[in-house]
């Protein structure tokens, strides 16, 4: 079965998305794994954006998450203020995000690179990531897998992973059991260790190999004691995701890396 | 009385005040008689818009956005704004390529989001010619919150623990009853707010569809409302569905008739965003070699919003953008077409 | 991080935890399944409402109440529930009289506005048979808005100098930004709220027509959601309108079919109050020798709300409530009769 | 012309407020005042029902401060916490109380008469009342005026007038420049002594005297230096008052104390 990099991903974080659930997503491959989700294992699934549209029969890919594709058809057109207060009440289970950096403990940057006050690189910033990923029980990260997005100190923290460790957040004063869940790149999925906090490698891709993953790694990474390796896609899941989900290939068509 | 000590808050500047007494003064003042508020988008920016006024937007960034104000911005030469940066994505864009801001509270700016990053945005702060305080975008519609509560601050679970918060001017405090650490978020009282809606009526009673985004709030927090809107309506037509109502008139000081206001924008309901037009203004804002002229053939030597929708390809794209907004239901489609 | 010393604060008892960690580990189970959850009053009460409960009521005592749950309550023989006193007039009066609470929260209860006060509601007052915190309507509508937010508390600008403060739970603090005096409001999360609505889906999507007090905030800080509704509608329609849905279906546990539901309330575009009962009510809870027989016939001895209603004057009284309803405005009046 | 107290009462209300202002009603004397006032001076006077009801064109007089009436072709079906947001954002020239005592500065309760464990009487408590006079630019009181009523100390202070005299309310952490602004009773009307913040007599109302006032009040009152008599309705006044605003006489009807 030939399939792409993108493909594989977005099938890969659609399959963690239980049925019954709750996810606030943002446009792109997070998008496009809920409404696999969906049409696949997890009918039950209830999608949010955070600019205020719940549950939608979304008729195609949202280019904004406040677009009118998001609240199609949808279960309530609400508010930016109303998705976030559901989520600190503590009924969103999932958020989706990606980043410019990411380190060991799942602290993602999307606001510099370099100094903040003159950057050498301006970012849009959080946005509402720091909030789903404080508030949200599990947040999901998808991103390309290089050295210079795994780094062993991001320039800045935007949103909070596990911080510097164990009881971090909740020193810090995020609700208890929160956190990063799993992360998936393009060559591997990853987990969070439960005593250290730091980032493991749970499957490894087909065709990848543990040195691809070190050589991209900016950090010294965990691996899985049972290190697996990554499901492809079914040929029912490439099919949904080509034609009903992606027709267009907006997203399955863009490079993975 | 439990006393706050000041040892933990962000380094990040206050742009705004958040005493709720000093917002009750002005609004003590407002006037809350139901007059006609009808005037052309021109008269409305130079008489609520001064140099240096702290401004918010409505809708959400390329989505329900009062373009023709952020225009007559640029074409009035307003300078020295303030901006809530609050999923502020084409709306800062227009702004930051104008020159019209020095200083932002950012959650999310310089980003269309999934379209790519505005170089003309990114240049002033890469150059460091912008004052800018960080936030996140529940902090925003949270301070929002606040404001339009009456009270300084509200507080919230977020921005612990990162650099966000470290840039903020957020502060931490102990909740009274349960001892836990929660984040106080200051009062954002704008002094103008610009909302693009579906309808109102002459006094600025105005009705929304869709999602509200932060709008609710930023219209009862801000001490002038500019509005824009697609339809003026009878005010008996407000008084027919009161449940409608999402702004009473009592917040609102200018009322513009700005048909395809939110163009290039998406207006739920009414017309999707032109992605074409985007494309041109993310291709065109890099340098100023292609930005000027750009700027010129689109708002600067255009005379107003209609002119620069003339220019954009006028009725025919319009409509073009009408029927991309059904394009996915035929039963609503066919309904468009009677 | 600011410490808050306790040394401002009502001497009243908090009934319900303003924990927002253990609100959300309850959250955190709660199903978000969009399943069927239509069910008749008797079950909802049996299965959702456990003696020592706290309850909170949509509404506003007379308007929009659910009063075919508060009628089971009693046909239930529920306990020691605890109450929220927002505005609680009739339905406060039927709690009472039925001897169902022992724990108020009291903004406003006993009265039902200018048709006078019940007996049986101050006879508990008077006789110490139940436990009171005193607060305002603010201040209970702003404690369920911390809930609804997840926060702890949220701060106010209510309640100072006075005895009302005296007696609440509430606490002063300073606010981190001006210093100022604030009210600190802990969040109340009731562990059930009763909400009549005009429209849901057999889901709990829920629409309301009208104002809507506090529902909003209510709705969302209860841990359980019991609605009453008018109609039952198809997902569709909610979908067709989606920024009508008030309530959103994964906040609610049961969707109970009563037509007539807010009887011998007022329901807006629906039917006015009947005053003739409400003034029987009045007369009959002052002493126990008129309160049991009027309770026997009008609760105890109907099966349900079906019944109740008959004994009330049945269809022929409801039309006439329906046309008293809109009896000044003839074109709508005009519309009903078609 | 014949009047009967209440209507005196409505009318004199009525006058004070001024046209382009908000305020805050219930139901009964407090909406027929301000009924009066759009029909006569203050057609621009705008109507707020702390339920929600924001600009009713009200078809009769409200049963409860919720009932449909309230926003019966109003310009806005709103909330309660719109209402009291309103207010404490400083948008509320007037709000209208009744109650139950009130003292020489203008402290009202509603709550209990005795202990408050075990009252000897126990009422409704504050409702909105407390909230409207804390947030509320000026407080109008109608209130029937006798020693019961007129007391040296309230048993429970409900609502806050100027508590314990000058600078008290701001001491307290109410919103400056708020407070109690008008008495108006079946006797006379009092405003506040600007210096002292106790109640002072300024218009004793046709027929009465200084010592029917003083009869039937239990604390020292000051008395206006300008006392005045209280101008009696005009033809107009209650020709609106008695066709337009309250033709079935459910408040004018009533005994005024």
């Amino acid at each position: 079965m030939d399939y792409n990099a993108m493909e594989l991903m977005i099938c890969l974080a659609s399959r963690i998305l239980e049925d019954g659930s709750t996810v606030v997503v943002g446009t792109g491959a997070p998008c496009a794994a809920a409404m696999l989700a969906q049409k696949t294992h997890a009918p039950n699934l209830m999608i949010l954006f955070e600019a205020g549209g719940i549950g939608p029969q979304l008729p195609t890919m949202p280019i904004s998450v406040g677009d009118s594709r998001t609240f199609h058809k949808a279960i309530m057109a609400s508010s930016m203020p109303e998705i976030m207060e559901t989520c600190q009440r503590g009924l969103i289970d999932y958020c989706f995000l990606g980043g410019a950096q990411i380190d060991k403990y799942g602290n993602i940057n999307s606001t510099v690179i370099g100094d903040f006050k003159q950057p050498k690189v301006r970012f849009p910033g959080s946005g509402g990531a720091n909030d789903l990923a404080s508030l949200c029980w599990r947040t999901l990260v998808i991103t390309p897998h290089d050295v210079r997005r795994f780094v062993d100190k991001v320039d800045f923290i935007t949103t909070p992973g596990y911080l510097t460790g164990p009881g971090a957040r909740g020193d810090a004063g995020l609700p208890p059991d929160t956190g990063p869940y799993k992360v998936i790149t393009n060559l591997c999925v990853l987990g969070f260790d439960l005593k250290t906090k730091q980032m493991k490698v749970e499957s490894i891709h087909p065709g990848i190999t543990k040195e691809d993953i070190i050589k991209n790694t900016g950090f010294e990474l965990l691996w899985d004691e049972d290190l697996r390796t990554s499901l492809p896609p079914t040929e029912e899941e490439l099919r949904i995701l080509r034609e009903e989900v992606d027709p267009m290939r907006y997203i399955i068509g863009r490079q993975a890396s | 009385m439990s006393e706050l000590l000041a040892n933990g808050g962000g380094i990040g500047k206050l742009f705004t005040d958040p005493d709720p007494d000093k917002a009750r003064e002005y609004f003590r003042s407002k006037s809350r008689v139901m007059k006609d508020k009808v005037m052309d988008v021109k008269q409305a920016v130079s008489l609520f818009i001064q140099d240096g006024d702290y401004v918010s937007i409505g809708g959400f960034g390329t989505n329900r956005i009062p373009t023709a104000v952020l225009h007559e911005i640029l074409r009035q030469g307003k300078k020295e704004l303030g901006l809530s940066g609050h999923t502020a994505t084409h709306d800062f864009q227009i702004l930051a390529a104008g020159g019209a801001i020095n200083r932002v509270d950012v959650a999310y700016v310089v980003g269309l989001e999934a379209r790519g990053l505005s170089k003309a945005a990114r240049r002033l702060f890469e150059e460091a010619k912008i004052e800018v305080c960080e936030w996140t975008n529940a902090a925003l519609a949270w301070r929002y919150r606040a404001a339009a509560m009456g009270i300084p601050f509200i507080p919230a679970r977020v921005m612990f623990g990162t650099d966000t918060f470290k840039y903020s001017a957020a502060k931490v405090v102990n909740c009274p009853f349960t001892g836990k650490r929660l984040l106080a978020l200051p009062a954002l009282y704008p002094d103008v707010a610009i909302i693009h809606v579906h309808r109102a009526d002459k006094y600025g009673n105005a009705q929304i569809d869709g999602i509200t985004v932060s709008d609710f709030d930023v219209a009862r927090a801000a001490k002038r409302v500019i509005l824009t809107t697609e339809r003026i309506i009878d005010n008996e037509e407000i008084r027919k569905d009161p449940s409608r109502t999402f702004i009473p008139y009592y917040c609102v000081d200018a009322v513009c008739h700005v048909p395809y206001g939110s163009y290039p924008g998406n207006m739920p309901y009414e017309y999707f965003s032109d992605e074409d037009h985007l494309k041109e203004w993310l291709a065109s804002d890099g340098h100023p070699s292609t930005l000027e002229p750009f700027l010129q053939k689109y708002i600067l030597n255009t005379k107003d919003f209609s002119e620069y929708l003339e220019v954009c390809g006028g009725e025919k794209r319009l409509l073009e953008l009408r029927r991309l907004e059904f394009f996915q239901d035929e039963e609503e489609l066919d309904q468009l077409a009677m």
